[in-house]
């Protein structure tokens, strides 16, 4: 029988188009390959820096009723801890494991992606999505498209062996020209998005914000209409391949993001609003609305919006 | 209550001892026993912590100083402004014949637990144990009850002793059917081992705690080594069946970062 | 008997916070008399520009599960119209009635604005987040600090005798940054946020976006926690009043943006979500809310959360 | 149904004549008769359609070619993908001894209306104007049910004639006690009128329509002058109390931009 959810994502084979996000279920070899039995295609671990990093303090995730907002400040055990935790998913699982990675300056990016790399995942994302400390306003990597080419070329350096990939945010100006240095210093894959805004909750009652760190970024359901734009934008203006994330819960919320250009797709928040059970629903979901249509491969819909 | 964060003002403070108390809250909700709500005192943090009662109108924590956020908890007075969220994962089952036991702090879902099993006019046990005197919430109310076998470690109250060393003549005088356990781990792990001694095992329902953020199952902070079982969701009351595969027992908990400190 | 909910806004007395937001039951001065007689505080019609402009074919504005997506492409009467419907507007109400412009170009701004002025509006609305023909990438005016600056200046040239506000977009690097260059130029009032994004919904059976626009700005409650960070944001950066707008659907909503910073509070897409209802349900919850707690005015309880 | 975007493949099309057609859809809804959906025609534009026709499993409406879109939609094919949202709006309340009076593609919302009173076994009257026989949709259907009076403004079917002129003779025959009309906005007003030279007046519901763009009550492009309601929420179906204090009939209509052409 033909797996019509199998994806091929930059050399990779995927039984199914889902990809667990960044930060999610992600500190642990267990809570990866949990997730990896019940459906999904790749996981991708929590993002690692150098040093382990505690966090902020609590609230850092609040359900706010469309979502969430999370700030939990790159909390994250270190990359030798990580590395760790990779091997021993390795040796367990033939799940496809995804490392994340981030740093506070160009160079620790390069350090920290060619350190995990000996973990020899099967690709390694680089979420430029964290505060660059050495801009004004305390801007995000993410939202300068030089710097974000800066690094894809000096992690590309790094690690040559395993396909990389840029983990974008929408806070810039143009996602697609942030794609664009990606893809002229290297890149192979985008993941895009990640959380949006940030946001802020305040208690009426309290009177202050809620989140210890005042704001957070927004992720689930609320943020699908930005991804899916995102993804449209990014595919508009390159041609590599992209893990469509934010906000799905559905499939055919992973049609969508299938159709405006993705070819693999990001579920985080969905483990929250939908349970763990979110991957098997999609994948037994997805089968049937694909079968229903006579569509025997996801790459037919790859981008097929595009009109 | 739900996940999501609603501010309510303390309406009692209980002192059981100046770095133990209670608090309620003017607040109806429908919990288990063994749930847990967060608990968020502005410009600090927010931590999880079990019922330890429902009552009409009201619901009530018991928190033990034992860090920064439960040091600063015990200058919380009546009429300030708590968040709090829930109630999230599992409960304890109530059940006929079914024998508590409690370790300090521990003893507080007990307590809710004793409460519904006394309004559902089950028969139980509870052995509470403590380390002294004073670590014993809601003395009199306890003392009075004559379901309650207090045991302590240094012997200033009830019993001198631990908890789990009551377990063996307790069985002798009537057989345990069921075993619901509360406390430090090695005092669950003891509890596991104990039913694991007959056969049939007699069936536990332990409460664990893990370092928590979300609550909600999302960030894996409080996964299991060995099975990714979530004590916020599937926990924090396992069955022993559950305990199979669990890799991380006796090893220090995965800290804030996620990260397990060296063994 | 005190009125709790009186404002003064830039020296427009309100006897609400609440104000009806642009581009919603704006375009005719009976639909705007029918929000006034429900509630609203203040008015604000839709914005209009030099000419007509039948904007973007259907579906232009579609509910998304947390709200809306717009595309409406600025369709507008033309000014002149709009003066005749503000004038007709004036001899029926006494509720304050705000008007909205927008320009193609920096000239454009300043003489539709000079135009509104005639119809004597209690103030006027400057709406930059309209794209930028001219520029590169069609970012938005909102999107460039130096540019809203001089539209605030030409515009403030233009009309003297009339509060202005400057109404912002989070489609920008930093919206304090925006804020700051509006109060820098002479702007009354920040009316902040626009709607979010662009978002993008595509249709899994039909194949294509399903906005005739393909992308359409955001709101609802789904956008709130961005838009009281923003009102956050630009309250630590300028001292002006804020009409905290975007998500408000409840009297709680209304207090995070007063805690926030905000003096008086939009409502747009509530109108849908919650009805027409939705002006006297928060007047009156609002009310409530502030007996139950002694708060006497909202002024009280302005900016409070920034401790 | 509901106000989100949802495709349906064309299950039927019923070919009156080359311009005037009804499609079905595969598609259980609960709607009122006079409610209307948007009809989204990928690649074109969304209009706004009264139902014609709701059956076990099927909704149905009925297309007349006067302008771009609905030009378009003549070319649908059963198996094409359209989008439909609704239903929006209030409908027509059945009630014994109505008298239903339409004017061209305004028959079709009372055809429904129709279906309606004879499921709930009430006895009603229908007067179906046309300008021409070719502009009859369902001919068959309605010229076999006792309960029409067809009239054509050029005599080609039925009575020679228009709708409204009908109405006095039908009173002479049995007193009206309630009117709904659909159809040109002159129909409807001239209905109203007669409707009001009675005393008590005959209560009257007719279906107006105006430009929309949102259908959902938010952008204010179908409001009304001089009482700002809403013919997508308030309406399509308004009273003859509600047509009190608007100040636009008569005059052209808003269109797209907002803007009344000049009278
Ligand atoms: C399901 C559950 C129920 C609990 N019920 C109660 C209760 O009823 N009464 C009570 O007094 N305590 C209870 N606790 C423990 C309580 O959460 C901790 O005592 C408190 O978080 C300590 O914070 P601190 O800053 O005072 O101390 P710290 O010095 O930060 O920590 C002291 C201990 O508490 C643990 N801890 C700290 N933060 C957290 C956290 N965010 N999540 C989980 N554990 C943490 C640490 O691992 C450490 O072992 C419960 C914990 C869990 C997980
Ligand atoms: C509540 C309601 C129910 C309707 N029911 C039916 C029906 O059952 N069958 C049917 O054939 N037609 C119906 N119509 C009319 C139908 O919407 C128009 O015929 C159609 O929109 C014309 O579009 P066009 O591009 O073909 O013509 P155009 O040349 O664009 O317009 C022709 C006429 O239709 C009106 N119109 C155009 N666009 C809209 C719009 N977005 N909203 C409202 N009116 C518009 C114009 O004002 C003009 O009078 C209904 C309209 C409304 C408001
Ligand atoms: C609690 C939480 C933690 C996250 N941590 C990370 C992270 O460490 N690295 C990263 O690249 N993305 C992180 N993200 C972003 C997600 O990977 C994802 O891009 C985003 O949440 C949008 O997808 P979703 O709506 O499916 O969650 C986090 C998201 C959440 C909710
Ligand atoms: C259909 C629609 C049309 C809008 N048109 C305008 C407009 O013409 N000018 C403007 O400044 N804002 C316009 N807006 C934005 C709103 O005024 C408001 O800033 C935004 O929707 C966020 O608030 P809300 O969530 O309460 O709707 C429009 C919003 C919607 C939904
Ligand atoms: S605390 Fe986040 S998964 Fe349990
Ligand atoms: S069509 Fe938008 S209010 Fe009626």
């Amino acid at each position: 029988m033909i797996n019509r959810l199998h994806v091929n994502l930059a050399g990779i084979e995927l039984a199914s188009p889902l990809v667990l996000a960044s930060g999610v279920m992600g500190l642990s070899a267990s809570s990866l390959e949990r997730v990896a039995e019940l459906g999904a295609g790749a996981v991708t671990a929590k993002s690692c820096g150098l040093e382990e990093r505690k966090g902020h303090p609590c609230p850092a995730i609040l359900p706010f009723g469309f979502g969430l907002l999370n700030a939990v400040g790159l909390a994250n055990p270190g990359v030798d801890d990580m590395i760790a935790e990779l091997r021993t998913f390795r040796l367990q699982s033939d799940v496809p494991v995804i490392a994340s990675i981030f740093g506070k300056t160009v160079d620790e990016f390069a350090e920290v992606a060619a350190r995990i790399a000996e973990a020899q995942p099967a690709m390694v994302e680089v979420n430029v999505s964290c505060p660059n400390v050495a801009a004004e306003f305390g801007r995000s990597f993410a939202s300068d498209p030089a710097l974000v080419g800066e690094i894809t070329r000096r992690v590309r350096g790094r690690v040559s062996d395993i396909p990389i990939s840029l983990k974008l945010s929408l806070q810039c100006m143009s996602i697609a020209e942030v794609a664009k240095a990606c893809a002229d210093n290297g890149a192979d894959v985008i993941t895009a998005i990640n959380s949006v805004g940030p946001g802020m909750i305040i208690d009426p009652n309290v009177r202050r914000p809620v989140l210890a760190n005042r704001m957070g970024g927004l992720s689930g359901p609320a943020i699908l209409p930005l991804a899916v734009r995102a993804v449209w934008e990014i595919a508009e203006a390159v041609s590599l391949p992209i893990i469509g994330t934010g906000g799905v819960e559905t499939a055919e919320d992973v049609v969508q993001m299938v159709l405006a250009g993705a070819t693999a797709v990001g579920v985080g928040t969905a483990v929250y609003t939908r349970g763990l059970e979110v991957f098997s629903n999609i994948n037994s979901d997805l089968h049937v609305f694909m079968q229903e249509r006579g569509i025997t491969s996801l790459s037919d819909l790859k981008g097929a919006a595009h009109v | 209550m739900s996940e999501y964060m609603q501010a309510y003002q303390v309406k009692r403070v209980l002192t059981h001892n100046p770095g133990l108390k209670s608090f309620r809250f003017d607040r109806v909700i429908e919990a288990e026993p063994g749930q847990f709500v967060l608990v968020w005192l502005p410009g600090v943090d927010e931590k999880p912590f079990a019922l330890s009662g429902v009552f009409e109108h009201e619901i009530e924590i018991t928190v033990k100083a034992v860090g920064p956020f439960t040091s600063q908890f015990m200058n919380v007075q009546p009429g300030d402004w708590v968040g709090l969220r829930g109630p999230f994962g599992t409960g304890f089952q109530p059940i006929e014949g079914m024998v508590l036991i409690g370790g300090g702090i521990g003893n507080a879902p007990l307590r809710y637990l004793a409460q519904c099993l006394r309004e559902e006019k089950l028969v139980f046990r509870w052995v509470i144990g403590v380390k002294t005197a004073e670590d014993l919430a809601f003395r009199e109310e306890l003392e009075s009850m004559p379901e309650c076998i207090i045991v302590s470690e240094d012997g200033s109250i009830g019993k001198k002793g631990r908890a789990v060393d009551v377990l063996a003549s307790m069985n002798d005088n009537e057989p345990i059917i069921v075993l619901a356990a509360s406390g430090p781990e090695p005092m669950l792990l003891a509890v596991h081992g104990f039913a694991n001694t007959f056969s049939p095992d007699i069936p536990v329902q332990l409460s664990f705690e893990r370092y928590m953020k979300c609550a909600v199952g999302l960030c894996g902070q409080c996964c299991l080594d060995g099975t990714g079982l979530r004590i916020c969701v599937e926990g924090p009351v396992l069955s022993g069946h559950q305990l199979q595969g669990v890799t991380e027992w006796d090893r220090p908990h995965r800290g804030p970062s996620g990260r397990r400190p060296q063994d």
